[in-house]
């Protein structure tokens, strides 16, 4: 039971980081950075919190079903962050103080 | 190597089969015999997208205990890297170094390129932005939000890690 | 079988819809039997019911999937037919039919055939399901597949910017409209729990609270909106004249048809103990705007089917205004309009669809002297001319006149007299019309159009036919339809009697009367039999003084011939082409009246948000009013 | 400029695609024909299926996306779902009873499957009226924009 | 099982939180970004409801939500890109 | 709680409102056209609320003998009245696509062919 807490406990810290993250952090890119944070831990704790106490409970279907929704949230997020960032690149959003830019220096915006 | 269309129906259809009995998680036989049937057509339907170059990659046992470790190991990384950043993000005074370096690496396979890529994005700190081929050899693209290696493969190592190896060892 | 009949004329339209678009484009005449047979199994399923419910006075209703009501309460969706109903179902499935026929060769060579008659039975099927629910969400839903309809048929010519542009402004006004139904029935069923009408009235009976008075007042404007009354009204010229023919005629005829069968359904049944004098005031008041700066409007106009639109837009308004008056023979009057303004407000649209068939426009600048190629298209258009104008042998009088006394009747004179000046600009406007498409002078261009075919020539010279009918028997066709309809509409208890049972309905007690079988000897001076000798004596002596004059026919021919001389109509050049185009015709009136018609051209701006507003400035106004007369 | 030459692999979006696609198209499925059971019902399992296509679009691009769904197929069994679905409406006159009456409703006990007699061939034919439908809007559109384009 | 509630509810404040960014956001992609997030905590918040209120179904939706979250996304990027 | 729902769906209509009314932009008309109908479903919904209650679908084996549903009328209708809302948004971008074609622009002082 104790486990439960703990690991909601964790879950939350984390998705306050990452929003806090999201909030602070100076450019788009750094944000998704941030945003990647809540979308791994942040709600991987929540939901095996839930997993456990699902089983707790003896319900089965119930566990499976939560285990799969955080299965997908991570296999999802990483796609979307790809292709957002990509886009953010290709649209010019502006970065802050790039230390180097490999990507820039190989495919130059036109 | 081309996949016969027997075996590639029949492992798209064993992996339909398993989403449908997760999601009614209620075994009559009504509910079974339907699925069996839902998951033959989407199989026929989805074969050619789902299935890239082997058939039957996953009944080999030992890539599937390969991604069950592989599971596990990933974990301890996210952890690691989502204490840093989580540390980084809460600080009061935003140590960020972003940049975007370019890293080579080994994985050849469609599925294991974007299984690590997918896994480099989700640790928290680095993002990839693409892949591209030069020379027959795969490169990512990566921003990271900490640069502190601007050579390629020592960057490679710090961002990949041992997490590379392992999908080597369940893809090719 | 006669309880499943209203189901089977909604679904069978449904029903050809969906074959319909089964069809490759290609195959023309399947598909147009298909279309054929299926609109004539809905007229044939809605006349079925006309002994049943017109003669024998049952109202009929149908439960789908059986699910009654339970200790009072309407649980399932319920069909509800009573005289009202069928009036309105038997003209409207009668106009689809003769629409159907009409567009077979009309639309001919246009491209994306299939499409167009998919949404034209979903159109017509969506009508006919809004005419026959008794639920009010129904209601919406149906209206809304209807505005939905309408907007694509609009822009189904989307190779013509005009018709993309008419569409958008149509579907964002619609919407609004559409918008403010739904919150009220939203309103309503927050209040009373359940969206059955008849239930609806009973809970209502008695017992408003200022929800209930908000929900009428947003219904009665959502209405509107699809009525198209005057401040809303903006868009209904845009629309119908962008639309096909076919189309503009089933606008007139059934889409504005069911939205005034909404404002009564919604006033006088579930409504019926509202405080009536005041909504007697707005609505007349209403109906005299509508129709004073419909006709206006439509003076100033110098294209076919933009200058029938706004007459569609007056016309409305004697609708609105006779049922306003909440008296039998208002009712009487202005149901009796809505069939004759189906009638030759139909024929006329498709007058204008039988022009632009021939010659390729309806702008009245350019036409001319068509009369001469289309005899018989002319001679349709001078009957419906005469009937929208109320010229005494037609369908048109009958009504007017009858307005025209229930108004005066019932102490609303000045409405009478604006009706009557309403009635005559209507005739000048025609005139113009007349004068400018079919008599003077033909240009060169035309020289070589012909007659529209048989199958566009059917539909019209039937409603031509009843026109006439309606004009020469009123008796009859009062008796045997609309003081049924209008009875109905005074004894709302009846309906929810058949719908909820004796024991829900015993609440009820206020029947408000029942609506006389008008007889026209009693009711002025309209003797039809005496102005039809009076037309058939003139017609002889029209016809002896030709023969004995040494009329020759041979005498009009082309402008370019050498014995044109008597062509033109007021000027003896015949090298040049002299005809009085359309805009020219009353330029003296309009001069003197042009800060009048300044200020309308600069209403009709054509922004879209304009007209938005002019939705909500009439929506924030109704509001207004209720909350400050109705208690 | 680079000299080498770069091939771009949008490998990311297309491997989800292939990954998601079965999976939403069974998770579209089971939510239609647990319409009576459970949450959804026709419409938004036809959607979900719906955004299968979409992923095939976003994976692949609009041509291989329109040669796997064939638009014309689409448009046509949109008719034939719409005309399935008055049958079953209509399969209440049939049984002499009302439009819509629920004929075979005491098949099954309540919990399974096929338990709710016409309710749930009715779910059927509107989840596939549905995703045909809007599977066809979506291919619509994104032919449009394609067009738009060139 | 009290405690499932407020920490959904304090995951669901954590998402207004985050529609700071997307009313905000300089770009489009800080929008998307934050859409993103809020998805992802909308559907946490959902499962932690779902286990406390012992109803399996609410777990389809949050289901469907996972799996779809990411179409959006997905097309917003791309017309970005401009490749739409 | 439930005041906040009604407040929010009064606020969504008036946006609505205002968005078509004001905004020069047909895109922008459009979002006023959805706006509108989300408040209107929002309130929808919110009249079929009872505190407590739970979804409206029976399952065997969750339910306790003391849970109640919430009314699922108004869930059914803001159903349909969003499938008719999407329909409407669809037919109305399409046109919108269409008027961009002829026009070359969205600005609804442009498009006005038709006036008078």
């Amino acid at each position: 039971m104790y486990l439960v807490y703990i690991l909601m406990a964790i879950g939350l810290f984390f998705a306050f980081a990452g929003t806090v993250g999201v909030l602070r952090m100076p450019d788009a890119y750094c944000r998704m950075q941030s945003s990647t944070n809540i979308a791994t831990l942040g709600t991987l704790g929540a939901l095996l919190g839930a997993f456990l106490y699902a089983i707790y409970l003896k319900n089965t279907g119930m566990a499976i079903k939560i285990l799969f929704i955080a299965v997908f949230i991570i296999v999802t997020n990483p796609v979307a962050g790809h292709a957002i960032c990509k886009a953010a690149y290709k649209r010019g959003v502006k970065a802050e103080k790039l230390t180097c830019d490999d990507y820039g220096r190989d495919f130059p915006n036109e | 190597m081309k996949p016969s269309k027997f075996n590639s129906i029949l492992s798209t259809f064993i992996f339909c089969y398993l989403f449908w009995i997760i999601f009614t998680w209620t075994f009559t036989s009504q509910e079974l015999i339907t699925g069996a049937i839902v998951s033959l057509l989407v199989a026929i339907l989805t074969s050619r997208f789902f299935i890239h170059e082997d058939a039957n990659y996953l009944f080999n046992p030992a890539r599937f205990l390969n991604l069950v470790l592989y599971i596990f190991i990933f974990l301890m990384e996210l952890w690691k890297a989502n204490v840093d950043v989580a540390k980084r993000a809460l600080s009061p005074s935003l140590p960020v170094n972003p940049g975007i370096v370019k890293v080579p690496t080994e994985v050849k396979s469609e599925y294991g390129l974007s299984m690590l890529a997918n896994s480099i994005t989700l640790t928290p700190g680095t993002i990839t932005m693409e892949i591209t081929e030069e020379d027959n050899k795969n490169y990512y693209y990566i921003h990271w939000i900490d640069v502190s290696e601007k050579d390629r493969t020592k960057a490679g190592e710090a961002i990949k890690g041992t997490l590379e190896n392992w999908v080597r060892r369940i893809w090719k | 079988m006669t309880q499943h009949l209203p189901i089977l004329a909604i679904i069978s339209l449904f029903i050809g819809a969906f074959i319909v678009s089964l069809i490759k484009e290609k195959n023309t005449t399947l598909r147009n039997t298909v279309v054929l047979i299926v609109t004539f199994a809905s007229l044939i399923f809605t006349l079925m019911m006309y002994k049943p419910i017109i003669e024998e006075g049952n109202v009929l209703t149908y439960w789908m999937g059986n699910w009654e009501p339970v200790q009072n309460w309407a649980i399932g969706i319920g069909l509800e037919v009573d005289q009202l109903s069928l009036f309105f179902g038997l003209f409207i499935s009668l106009s689809i039919v003769l629409s159907a026929m009409y567009s077979f060769k009309y639309i001919e060579n246009e491209t994306g055939k299939d499409k167009y008659y998919v949404l034209f039975l979903m159109m017509s099927a969506s009508v006919m399901g809004f005419i026959f629910t008794g639920d009010l969400f129904n209601m919406y839903v149906m209206i809304e597949i209807m505005t939905f309809a309408s907007v694509a048929l609009t822009a189904f010519r989307n190779n013509r910017p005009e018709a993309v542009e008419a569409g958008f402004k149509y579907i964002a006004i619609g919407s609004i409209g559409s918008s403010l139904i739904l919150l009220a029935t939203v309103i309503l069923y927050a209040q009373f729990h359940t969206l059955n009408l008849a239930q609806l009235a009973g809970e209502m009976y008695n017992n408003y609270t200022v929800a209930s008075i908000f929900a009428l007042a947003l219904m009665i404007v959502g209405y509107a909106v699809k009525v198209f009354a005057v401040p809303t009204h903006f868009v209904a010229p845009d629309a119908y004249m962008a639309a096909p023919s076919s189309i503009s005629m089933l606008f007139s005829g059934i889409v504005n048809k069911a939205a005034v069968y909404g404002i009564l359904r919604i006033i006088y049944v579930v409504y019926q103990s509202m405080n009536l004098p005041t909504m007697q005031f707005l609505l007349i008041f209403w109906g005299t705007v509508t129709m004073f700066v419909g006709v206006t409007m439509a003076l100033a106009q110098h294209d076919f089917k933009r200058l029938l639109a706004f007459h569609s837009i007056s016309q409305i308004g004697y609708v609105i205004t006779g049922i306003g008056l909440t008296t039998a023979l208002g009712i009487t009057g202005g149901l009796y309009h809505a069939l004759n303004h189906t009638l030759f407000k139909g024929l006329l649209f498709l007058c204008a669809g039988a022009v632009f068939y021939a010659t390729g426009t309806t702008d009245l600048d350019k036409l001319g002297g068509l009369a001469k190629r289309m005899p018989q298209t002319a001679f349709i258009f001078l009957i419906g001319a005469f009937s929208i104008s109320g010229i005494p042998p037609f369908n048109g009088f009958v009504s007017k006149w009858i307005i025209y006394q229930a108004t005066y009747e019932a102490g609303y004179a000045p409405v009478t007299i604006v009706a009557l000046l309403v009635s005559v600009m209507t005739l000048a406007s025609f005139i113009k019309v007349a004068q400018s498409a079919f008599f003077g002078q033909l240009p060169k261009e035309f020289k070589n159009v012909e007659e529209v075919p048989l199958s566009m020539r059917v539909p019209m010279w039937i409603m031509a036919i009843l026109c006439v009918i309606g004009g020469i028997v009123p008796n009859i066709v009062t008796k045997y339809l609309v003081t049924p309809a209008a009875n109905a509409v005074m004894n709302a208890s009846r309906y929810v009697e058949a719908m909820m049972g004796k024991e829900f309905a015993s609440k009820f007690y206020n029947n408000l009367g029942s609506a006389p079988v008008i007889d026209y000897k009693l009711a002025g001076y309209w003797q039809p039999i005496s102005w039809l000798i009076l037309f058939g004596v003139l017609l002889l002596a029209f016809t002896l003084v030709a023969v004995l004059g040494g009329f020759n026919p041979k005498h009009f021919s082309y402008a370019d011939e050498e014995d044109a001389k008597y062509d033109v109509f007021f000027s003896g050049e015949s090298s040049e082409f002299s005809h009085v185009a359309g805009s020219d015709l009353f330029w003296g009136l309009k001069y003197q009246f042009r800060h009048y018609f300044d200020f309308m051209h600069n209403i009709h701006s054509g922004i879209v948000n304009d007209y938005a507003l002019s939705v909500v400035f009439t929506a924030a106004v109704i509001l207004l009013y209720v909350f400050t007369f109705v208690r | 400029m680079s000299k080498k030459e770069i091939k771009v692999k949008n490998y990311i979006i297309k491997t989800a695609a292939d990954f998601f696609a079965p999976i939403g198209l069974i998770l579209g499925i089971y939510v239609i024909l647990h319409g009576h059971l459970s949450p959804g019902g026709g419409f938004q399992g036809g959607v979900l299926v719906a955004s299968a296509a979409v992923l095939i679009y976003l994976g692949y691009g609009y041509e291989k996306a329109t040669k796997t769904l064939n638009v014309n197929l689409l448009k046509k069994s949109e008719s034939i779902a719409a005309l399935m679905y008055s049958f079953f409406a209509l399969l209440g006159i049939f049984y002499a009873a009302n439009f819509c009456r629920n004929v075979f409703y005491n098949v099954g006990k309540p919990g399974d499957l096929f338990s709710s007699g016409t309710i749930f061939l009715m779910n059927f034919a509107v989840g596939y009226k549905v995703l045909t439908g809007i599977g066809f809007l979506i291919l619509l559109m994104f032919g449009l924009l394609n067009n738009e384009e060139a | 099982m009290i405690g499932f509630v407020i920490v959904s509810i304090l995951y669901i404040i954590l998402a207004i939180a985050l529609l700071y960014r997307v009313f905000k956001g300089p770009h489009a992609v800080d929008r998307v970004v934050a859409g993103d997030s809020v998805d992802i905590l909308t559907v946490v918040a959902l499962v932690l409801f779902s286990v406390y209120s012992g109803r399996g179904i609410y777990l389809d939706i949050a289901l469907s939500i996972a799996i779809l979250g990411i179409i959006g996304t997905l097309l917003i990027s791309k017309y970005l890109e401009g490749k739409l | 709680m439930l005041l906040m729902n009604y407040i929010t769906c009064i606020l969504l209509i008036v946006m609505g409102l205002y968005t078509i009314v004001m905004k020069k932009n047909l895109m922008k008309i459009v979002i006023g056209m959805g706006l509108l109908d989300y408040g209107i479903n929002l309130l929808l919904i919110s009249i079929g609320f009872k505190a407590g209650g739970t979804a409206p679908i029976f399952t065997i084996g969750e339910l306790k003998s003391d849970s109640f549903f919430v009314d699922p009328v108004p869930q059914a209708l803001t159903l349909t009245s969003i499938v008719i809302g999407a329909c409407v948004t669809a037919l109305a971008l399409s046109l919108v696509v269409m008027i961009n074609k002829h026009y070359g622009t969205l600005d609804t002082d442009e498009v006005r062919r038709l006036k008078g």
